[in-house]
């Protein structure tokens, strides 16, 4: 599965991109977050509100209950603002 | 048509080709969006960038887009928008719509910056004297796209 | 600024020359008004010639450029409207507003357009192959001037 | 006083413009109506339903009781349609 940061939660991760491998309990956007922050506490922080930050499957916006899988592309990133 | 690009544009030239030759346009509406040299509190801004998630961006613009000519009978639509740096004064983004009525013109090129505005992922950092700041999302852009809901 | 004239103009070069160089224009919104090569009914349509009232013209366009310029901070308006002999495709009229907010520069635009087709003394007589007719005002174009009065 | 007629009223007409000395009493834009009709039959089926006419006085729109007088400019038109 890939994950993609972008904006200031780009910086907080640390990375733009990473390949993860959760475990096959991980089956929701949801789960994943979880997943996410237990790994790592600068992303734990940047989770710590998840209205802030939007989510994206294989470039779709998606919700928190959202279906993710092996192959699947999720991007988390704040608000946009470009226009 | 769509363009994710860093490249500048020319605005004129673009506003020159659009619909052209195509008879049955009465109206063609374009908004040009630029960099402002200040922002909101006055603080002075000399440059922007840019960062956006390629592909999505791509992805999203091409759904507006289907979506604006779902609604309104349009002979041609237009979106650019570019990423990167850009300085005070550079062109960002350039959306036009061509109907046979101005009405379906202005409505759908509003309609286009909209949403674009709150589903393009796009996101500005400014470069300022007082350090870079990432842009935060206005309340006003989500409400101004949430009308659209409505129609 | 209020051109009335006979002459073409270049869209494409009016756009890249308006509000250049202004670092506080956040948003550019331009409308283009096309002759259509058909009327509403389907008739083809040739030419057209749009008479009106040398004088009240430019009193008129002043007018309504000074009350957009009162409901909105605008940077810059432009209003080129021309007159005599137009061909199927040509040019009629282009307006433009530059504000630092793109709500503002639509808003404007908008009104401009809408309060010119209703105040603006200009007549269309259209030349089609059922002979010459004059274009009667539309209902909508009242209604949809009609609106800004409330605001 | 200097009267103008455009687009189809102009066609009526069979002059875009022309000098008139109304009599004395003639000082409001309906008045002077009433006397152009009287003089011309084409101005009078032209002007038989006034709320398809539209009037400036001076270059500016007027409602029938709006004063006119000598040195005036007094327009007469159809509703508008440019743009």
């Amino acid at each position: 599965m890939k994950v993609l940061y972008f904006a200031w939660l780009r910086t907080k991760a640390g990375v733009g991109e990473e390949e993860v491998a959760p475990p096959a309990e991980v089956t929701t956007v949801g789960a994943l977050v979880e997943w996410l922050k237990g790994r790592d506490p600068a992303l734990a922080e940047a989770f710590a509100d998840m209205r802030l930050i939007r989510v994206a499957v294989n470039q779709d916006y998606a919700g928190l209950d959202h279906c993710v899988g092996t192959g699947d592309e999720v991007a988390f990133f704040p608000p946009v603002t470009g226009g | 048509m769509i363009r994710v690009q860093a490249e500048d544009f020319d605005a004129g030239a673009e506003l020159a080709a659009f619909a052209s030759g195509n008879g049955r346009v009465g109206g063609v509406c374009m908004f040009l969006g630029l960099v402002r040299d200040y922002m909101g509190d006055g603080t002075e801004v000399s440059a922007m960038t840019l960062e956006h998630y390629p592909g999505m961006t791509e992805k999203q613009l091409a759904a507006i887009e289907t979506e604006a000519r779902r609604r309104w009978p349009l002979e041609d639509t237009l979106i650019i928008h570019r990423h990167g740096r850009l300085a005070a004064g550079d062109r960002i983004v350039l959306v036009a719509t061509a109907s046979a009525h101005r009405d379906a013109a202005f409505e759908s090129c509003r309609f286009l910056m909209d949403w674009l505005k709150t589903k393009a992922p796009f996101w500005k950092i400014e470069h300022t004297s007082a350090g870079d700041r990432w842009v935060e999302a206005k309340e006003a852009d989500e409400s101004q796209a949430a009308r659209w809901n409505k129609a």
